[in-house]
């Protein structure tokens, strides 16, 4: 898994939404993207792992998995739950350090960028910015060793 | 004499803006209403032409907005028939006011023990400032109930009153579902019991006639972005007797009388409570968004509200599983929904890609929406600029979400 | 490189003026200053374009309304080089920022028998909210003298501090006479007796660069109508690390994070800080105030303000009977004086017929005026519109005073 | 005394400064006009009969004379002092009926209305309030007998 890049995985879904002449084919990509992704387990949908959006809520769990970073993620929103799916796409099963390096530029590109903004109180800017900071927790600790 | 929607809609110059492609629909209008071009103007001109700060200016300008400001103060006065110019406190906004309030009155007649009666239905502004109040002074907050419908209940309210009691702090209208409180009733309750009464006007003042003599209110606030006027700039009316025994509550600048290091004395009504130089400019525009609302005719905007509410309704209930909320027979042109199995946040990405405008999630309100068991609704607020085509792209959008999601 | 004047004057649309039938000559800039045309159409285009409530929005008009305010807030981050957006809270204006620190700092670390040190040239708007803290708290307002020129006495300064001081508020510029305080070195001072400094920089944004990180100001706080922004809107800065510690001041609306009635928990900053809906349109105003300071150049501001300042001594000077108030080295282009034997009145009706703009009175900062015996001054305050000929004028309407009432 | 009513006097007075071309001439008059002013005794100059105003002050004293109301006032301030010059010709000597019942157009009617301006804070507005009180309480008394 995750042979290429980040980098190279977003080019894929930037090519992939090119085909989309307009919103509504993007919104329903999204949403059967929703229905892709893995479940979050019941149980880890607890306060810990809660990202609170005024909007719509995100549960992110976070291990470290032979030095790669694993994302899982959950909304109880299906928009939100279908960027959630990229996202892990992009940045899941990881190193830290590519995680921190990369430029998450698709979501602009792909025109949802919309999606990402703070004032939208989905907890994708949360969300975006804890899988970072996860990231740089685990290279801290693995360099401390 | 029905309103001329087509001149009006001239009006508001935002009413011609395309969202995504498509002519905008506003139906956020309980977050904040769109300004006519009289209020725009008014604002422009004074940048332009007269623009000074106002108060013991001996020139020519600052003597020419000092009137224009008074003059609004009067405006105001008129608008909601208060007995006195001193009575009309400009503020930021109804937040603003209340917080005001919360700490002149709070300061000057609450006490370790105290009660404050509000109710259920009530903006997070109107909440969490007798909090706070009542967290630094040992009181109590007690809360009207409502029923499914969204309405207070008049026997329960009616049962909170003790000795203790100090205020009553009441919504007139109801923002996340549009309920209409009976106010003038309740406010001769609370005086029977001999409680004043804050009453949040937010809602309400862009509706319909509003007469705070009538209502007999103690205190009535508002903001001047809801009802068609600029942001920034606000109302508290509050009776002179009580205002007058109330201490100060921001200091500095034009509010004090006499300053030494020593001892400092403040100067009268009503600028003892607008410390700082005020959004002067705010209030000439405010003022201009009340005489707007005058000449338009507040008794015809209100019937228009009632019959896009009227037809709002009935399309929405044509709707399969979509389930509105607050039911009250008296309320404004507000409509708060949910849709079965479907988030409001994604509902709301939905409708907005057609260009409609309208508000997702709590509403600042969130005991209300615990008190339905949801996290949010969909709301969609209309005034008399909208129109029933404007409700039928609504429908229309909504069948889509509906298809998208199901 | 020197500011091209006629550009500059053609910025302004309100310079071309008529009043009493002559050019308008407006010196009442401490007051407020007027706005370029730039900062007027900022907010006109948001009025008929795009105006939605901001926060929380799905739609996209308050979605851009959104990002347009915190851009500003990002514009005006980097005008005083704050180290983060979230320290910048936009407030109704100085007084309303003054008072929000007075009460939020005062709840948090003023106690009884504690200390808070002031000087003597403050504006009201910096006495009165401590005087008001300190009676409540049962604190001590400590002032720090001036000598004849006006300027703070630095050795009386350093012994003002005790263990009990828990802040220094202290203005960057005298509106009254124009000082500039050494507040880098003052905030030095007080760091070194780790007391938290407040700056009061009402009269100081708008006629030079200030870096915040730089003085290491703890608060630094502006009002935008002097800037050259619109009203109804201001600027608190304070430092992160402070700013997290102090309880909320007004509360309701944005600024809570979940509300229940028997809890509420509060949004992390700025958002703490701004309860209700803030003037976003003001902000937005403020922010293209600053973008004009920026693109003119706040060094070539200073630098045609200190030439004016000259010319403006200078010919006042050669007046016979006129007493020049405020003499420091270092000032602003604030002229401040008074006529023998006659009224700053019965000047100031004389000057205003001749079209021109002063202010007269005690420009609330009564303990100064005590000071120096006086019941008031004529203030000139200059910025980088005004120009030599205006001065003229000046002199040739203290003239005429003078042949009036002597 | 005080034969003329009110009104005829307010005549008399918009008669004389008709013939002042510009400002200057009518700043000159009432600068002229203060200097008749009977000077205010300074025991009297007390905060008493002081009428605060931020920009000038002024002090006012009222007796009542046969019936009539007699006003004595003064100003810190020239202009301000010509002013009342002017009003306690008009309003002094009055019984207190004809003070209340005559509405006050003249100053406006020469082109002083500026220095009534509420924002002029030049203490006049407080004075004019203050004579008027003045000869309310007196006519209250007057009744009462
Ligand atoms: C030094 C100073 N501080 C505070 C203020 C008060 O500012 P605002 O009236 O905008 O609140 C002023 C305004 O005159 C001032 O000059
Ligand atoms: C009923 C009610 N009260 C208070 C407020 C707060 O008003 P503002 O944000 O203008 O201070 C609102 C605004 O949403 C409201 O609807």
């Amino acid at each position: 898994m995750a042979e290429k890049t980040m980098t190279e995985i977003q080019e894929e879904i930037i090519e992939e939404f090119g085909i989309f002449d307009d919103w509504l084919d993007k919104y329903n990509y999204l949403i059967d993207l929703s229905k892709s992704l893995p479940i979050i387990d019941a149980k880890f949908k607890t306060p810990e792992f809660l990202i609170e959006g005024c909007q719509s809520s995100v549960w992110l769990k976070t291990e470290m998995v032979d030095g790669k970073v694993v994302f899982t993620a959950d909304s109880d929103a299906i928009i939100t739950k279908g960027i959630i799916a990229l996202l892990v796409r992009v940045m899941s099963h990881r190193q830290p350090e590519e995680i921190l390096d990369t430029d998450l530029y698709f979501i602009d590109r792909i025109g949802l960028k919309e999606n990402l903004s703070p004032t939208r109180s989905n907890g994708l800017v949360s969300m975006i910015r804890q899988m970072k900071l996860y990231a740089l927790a685990y290279q801290a600790k693995s360099k401390q060793k | 004499m029905a309103l001329d929607i087509n001149k009006i809609r001239n009006d508001f110059p935002i009413l011609k803006q395309m969202v995504h492609n498509r002519p905008l629909v506003y139906f956020d209008n309980a977050a904040t209403t769109q300004k006519p071009v009289k209020v725009i103007e008014s604002m422009d001109r004074i940048y332009r032409e007269t623009n000074s700060n106002i108060h013991r200016g001996v020139h020519h300008l600052s003597d020419l907005t000092t009137r224009h400001f008074e003059e609004a103060r009067e405006t105001i006065r008129k608008f909601i028939n208060a007995r006195h110019d001193h009575e009309i406190i400009f503020t930021p906004g109804t937040t603003a006011g209340i917080n005001l309030v919360a700490f002149s009155f709070g300061e000057k007649y609450v006490r370790q023990g105290d009660e404050i009666i509000i109710s259920a239905i009530e903006h997070h502004s109107n909440i969490v400032p007798w909090q706070m109040l009542c967290e630094r002074k040992g009181a109590k907050l007690k809360i009207i109930p409502i029923n499914d419908h969204g309405e207070l209940l008049m026997d329960q309210y009616e049962m909170l009153f003790s000795s203790e009691t100090r205020l009553v702090a009441l919504t007139h209208v109801a923002n996340s579902i549009g309920t209409i409180n009976p106010v003038k009733k309740m406010i001769e309750t609370a005086h029977r019991h001999e409680v004043p009464v804050l009453i949040d006007g937010a809602q309400a003042v862009q509706h319909g006639r509003v007469d705070v003599q009538d209502l007999d209110a103690d205190f009535y606030i508002f903001s001047g972005h809801k009802m068609y006027g600029p942001t920034g700039i606000g109302v508290l009316y509050g009776k002179e007797a009580i205002l007058d025994e109330l201490p100060p509550y921001q200091t500095g600048g034009e509010m004090v009388d006499q300053v030494s290091f020593e001892k400092t004395t403040f100067n009268r009504l009503p600028f003892k409570f607008e410390a700082g130089t005020p959004n002067y400019i705010g209030g000439i525009g405010l003022a201009a968004a009340a005489d707007y609302l005058q000449e338009t005719g507040l008794d015809e905007i209100a019937a228009r509200e009632k019959d896009l509410l009227e037809y709002g309704n009935k399309r929405l209930a044509e709707i399969g599983g979509l389930h509105l909320f607050g039911e009250a027979g008296n309320k404004i042109s507000i409509m708060s929904f949910i849709l079965d199995d479907i988030h409001p946040y994604d509902a709301g990405m939905i409708i907005d890609k057609y260009g409609i405008a309208v508000r997702t999630g709590n509403h600042c309100a969130q005991p209300f929406m615990e008190r339905f068991g949801i996290r949010g609704t969909i709301r969609a607020s209309l005034v008399f600029y909208n129109t029933h085509q404007e409700i039928d792209l609504l429908c229309e959008a909504v069948e889509k979400v509906k298809q998208m999601f199901n």
